[in-house]
């Protein structure tokens, strides 16, 4: 059968060249980097290098740099070690409604441990207004997190305004950027952030390994406890293989991004072209301020999980955010926050490209989507409109919310 | 995930769609939550004069599962009068459709509950008119 | 230059065999395990089968292993993930006195939050006495954490004994087994444990990769809050090609443990009877109950750091915990809770054995050590045994502690 | 992680060994920290009938780094005045040895502070002397 991969969003395959700078730290120069004898040098140095790699990204210094098992970890380190570091000074923390639920639930967890968070609303397209942040900021507010660029819907998000009034009250200022590591010129200085959490297999590095920057200065406490390694910030054995394959696909990144990326986003804009043509349908997020790889669809009068195993049986990988889909059996938080009334948000499709993706790939999807589209409108109740059972109803059964 | 037969249910959907001249339709779920379904019965009257139900159909708004269950449990209504129509449980749906993921067990209670409330609707109906 | 690595207790080599099994999860298989469509399936039933290679080893069920980024993640998890769980019982932990820092950190840490901990001593082997445990259970008492071996000096704890107390006073016992994973045989269920970690990389499988044993009806809160995989305990996208390495290695080494470890049993006790005639030498740890591939040596009058470079310099890799050679410039905790006193505490030398170790490394160790030691001890001021100055005088300078 | 030089000092030590008539005896250091230096000299004087070091020795317990700088200091005061002596600081034998890890600085401290409780044991015995 034929497979087309195009949720690139949730994972990307590993570079072969990653895969192959990785292999000699498995079985042979596989020392103990905080070991003493010079064994273990090679190891050591070969962080130091994936270390500058990653910096180098994000014109980060290497020493703000601190290596974590993913992204979710890097978030969990950003947000938990900057509210136990600065508990002291105030238990207050802004954070956009559109984080991903590393943010969201280590956001959750120090809400029952004293924190108090207050949520920022977005615009239709997702946007979080800098203005919304000045009004929310108290004396109290320690720490800031509005993330680079949405996993779903793929909005960029004004960074740079935000970090700086953040800057200017002092208050610490995280941004989450693993969906947009490899896809988007991130600029540590130029932005403006304190810290900034990276995951590598977004940006065809391994699973298993992400990072925080940390910029110089800013006070933050360790979420992992031990021997001390990295900087005394993130202890545990260093992940050689995995780091080194990270710096790999970070420096691949920095070389070729630019290349990859311009024909990604025509690719994608000529999807979104054809695919808004099937009747009933609509983009999520921003027309333009978003990832080059990512389409986000709304078809009406269908739930997404229907859509993803129909395409599925056509050999096509996509998401969506519908509740079915979900292990919690809740809609997409993100859907939600942009203002897609109830009945709408189950029926999103999120298609996500990869350096790779073929037109013929894309042409695939376009030839599959509206038939697939059509025949799980006929089985829905819903045809050209939701009926007056939508708009008027006690609703009997559907998901028990968990 | 889903079983076989669930699939086959799901991508050849049994007696879909809606019904014009129903005797009564029960709606069901909550398109909030991703599932709603319309059930449609025609009701005929047997040798002894019991109604059955003579004609089904369904319509919904879900995941696999709940496309899946309500093609079932319209199979399953067929032909069954009331009282054995109101007796097909959940699990019997969920059994006969081979088994279903556990956090999509509430789908099969969706396919019983919208064949009950099609059959509450028609005696509501056939209540209206006798007034 | 010739290379003898006898340091595997810091760290293994990852099996050829294992790597080989990673492999096709990188570039090929590499679909993320939580999603929907039947692409990622491959990848999932590749972190099922890991998981229950994983449970093979230890005697546990497969849904009770939570996969981790490492030892020490599942040590911090264990031990904070508890803590959290039951504050409302109480806040009161007990612990051994020789634990990895993975714990012993996670408790400072939990120290600064309002936990109380009663730190258990040990006898001149390490072991820890299961009465001193009876003696210090209070109605408060939420954990008991006591390691199954111990990575420096080897001893193996009598852990069935103490989880019996922690039973039938239904409190949560966890045991850190990452030093002994792949050379003792491990049972949770005759064991009695709760919470056991696990470490990959010390049983030839990658690093980067541990778990957490958690017994059916364990309370644990997340330390990692996200997507909610692995059961809601950990959250991250999983590490699949590390997993399914992680299980590879508890396959072989429940396969294969019976055969190595005697070999290894056996070249251990050759040169611990070979070394121990070196004068003013003792071994520390017990004589019978330590890990098959451990021998802690001490020399009287020198420091391990210097020791350690020596041994360097002729292609051989161990460690020491000497003050000198620690990141804290602490000597081994472990050391002096044996009771080994001050000026003893630096001349340690730990040798650890791996599966491939062979008899003419030992003799290479064997035939460069007494000249080592005695050139050390030329420089020493201290020949025959510490002079008055050790014995009554003040000192000055000497290390700053931090 | 250590320089050329300090490698040589550590493995070549320089003037190592006990001086059994020695006119001055400084000891430095704490063996439960892991470091204790001896230092050993003989003082001469010199034709303006000034003091001098003329020979000196060292005994070292500690890590490669505190044995490389008590080796390398034992050379910076050869043949030395005190006050020249005395002035030999801490980041100079750091200099001396190639630089040293930051948290092995203080081995240098050790290995100055040798050199000048060494002098100070000399002078205190002659004070002894003298009364
Ligand atoms: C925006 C965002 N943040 C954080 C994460 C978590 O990263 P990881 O999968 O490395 O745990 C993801 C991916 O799942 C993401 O899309
Ligand atoms: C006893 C013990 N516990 C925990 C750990 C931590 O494991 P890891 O290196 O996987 O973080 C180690 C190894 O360093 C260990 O020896």
């Amino acid at each position: 059968m034929k497979r087309v991969y195009l949720d690139y969003a949730s994972t990307t395959p590993t570079d072969e060249r990653v895969v192959e700078a990785m292999k000699p730290y498995f079985s042979e120069k596989f020392g103990n980097p905080t070991s003493f004898y010079s064994f273990a040098q090679e190891a050591k140095e070969a962080v130091d290098k994936a270390r500058t790699e990653v910096a180098g990204l994000i014109n980060a210094k290497p020493d703000e740099i601190i290596f974590t098992s993913s992204g979710t970890e890097a978030c969990n380190l950003a947000v938990k070690g900057t509210a136990f570091r600065n508990k002291n000074k105030g238990k207050h923390i802004i954070a956009s409604s559109v984080e991903h639920f590393a943010v969201l639930e280590s956001l959750k967890w120090l809400e029952k441990h004293g924190f108090e968070i207050t949520y920022l609303p977005c615009d239709k397209s997702g946007i979080v207004k800098p203005e919304a942040i000045e009004e929310s900021i108290r004396d109290d507010t320690i720490l800031i997190s509005v993330m680079h660029a949405n996993n779903e819907i793929g909005t960029l998000e004004p960074i740079k305004e935000m970090a700086e009034i953040a800057e200017e009250k002092d208050i610490t200022f995280f941004s989450d950027a693993c969906i947009s590591n490899g896809l988007v010129d991130i600029d540590v200085e130029e932005l403006g952030v304190d810290l900034l959490a990276l995951s590598a297999h977004k940006m065809y590095g391994p699973k298993g390994i992400g990072a925080l920057f940390i910029a110089k200065g800013t006070g933050i406490e360790p979420l992992i406890h031990g021997g001390g390694q990295e900087r005394r910030l993130r202890s545990g054995t260093e992940n050689v293989p995995s780091i080194v394959g990270f710096g790999k696909a970070a420096d691949i990144a920095k070389k070729e991004m630019k290349s990859y990326v311009l024909g990604m986003e025509i690719l994608r804009n000529y999807l979104i072209e054809k695919v808004l043509r099937i009747e009933s349908t609509k983009l999520n997020g921003h027309p333009e301020k978003r990832l080059p790889n990512n389409a986000n669809f709304n078809f009406a009068f269908i739930e997404g999980e229907g859509l993803i195993l129909e395409l599925d049986f056509s050999g096509i990988s996509a998401s969506t955010g519908s509740a079915c889909s979900s292990p919690t059996l809740e809609p997409s938080h993100v859907l939600t926050s942009i203002g897609l009334p109830h009945e709408e948000v189950h029926g999103s499709l999120r298609i996500t490209l990869g350096r790779e993706t073929k037109k013929e790939e894309i042409d695939y999807l376009i030839d599959n989507l509206p038939g697939t589209v059509e025949r799980l409108r006929r089985i829905s109740p819903f045809k050209g409109g939701f009926d007056d059972y939508v708009k008027g109803t006690e609703w009997k059964g559907g998901h028990k919310h968990v | 995930m889903y079983s076989e037969i669930l699939l086959d249910h799901f991508r050849n959907p049994r007696n879909m769609g809606r019904m014009e001249d129903a005797d009564g339709v029960g709606k069901v779920g909550n398109p909030a939550c991703g599932d709603v379904m319309y059930v449609y019965i025609k009701v005929g009257k047997n040798e002894k004069g019991k109604e059955y139900i003579k004609d089904i159909s369904f319509e919904t708004f879900g995941c696999a599962a709940a496309i899946g269950t309500s093609s079932m449990v319209t199979e399953l209504a067929k032909g069954k009068n009331f009282e054995e129509a109101e007796n097909i449980s959940k699990s019997e749906v969920a059994d006969a459709v081979g088994g279903l993921p556990r956090r999509k067990m509430h789908c099969s209670l969706l396919a019983s509950d919208g064949l009950k409330a099609a059959i509450e609707d028609y005696r509501k109906k056939q209540t209206e008119k006798g007034e």
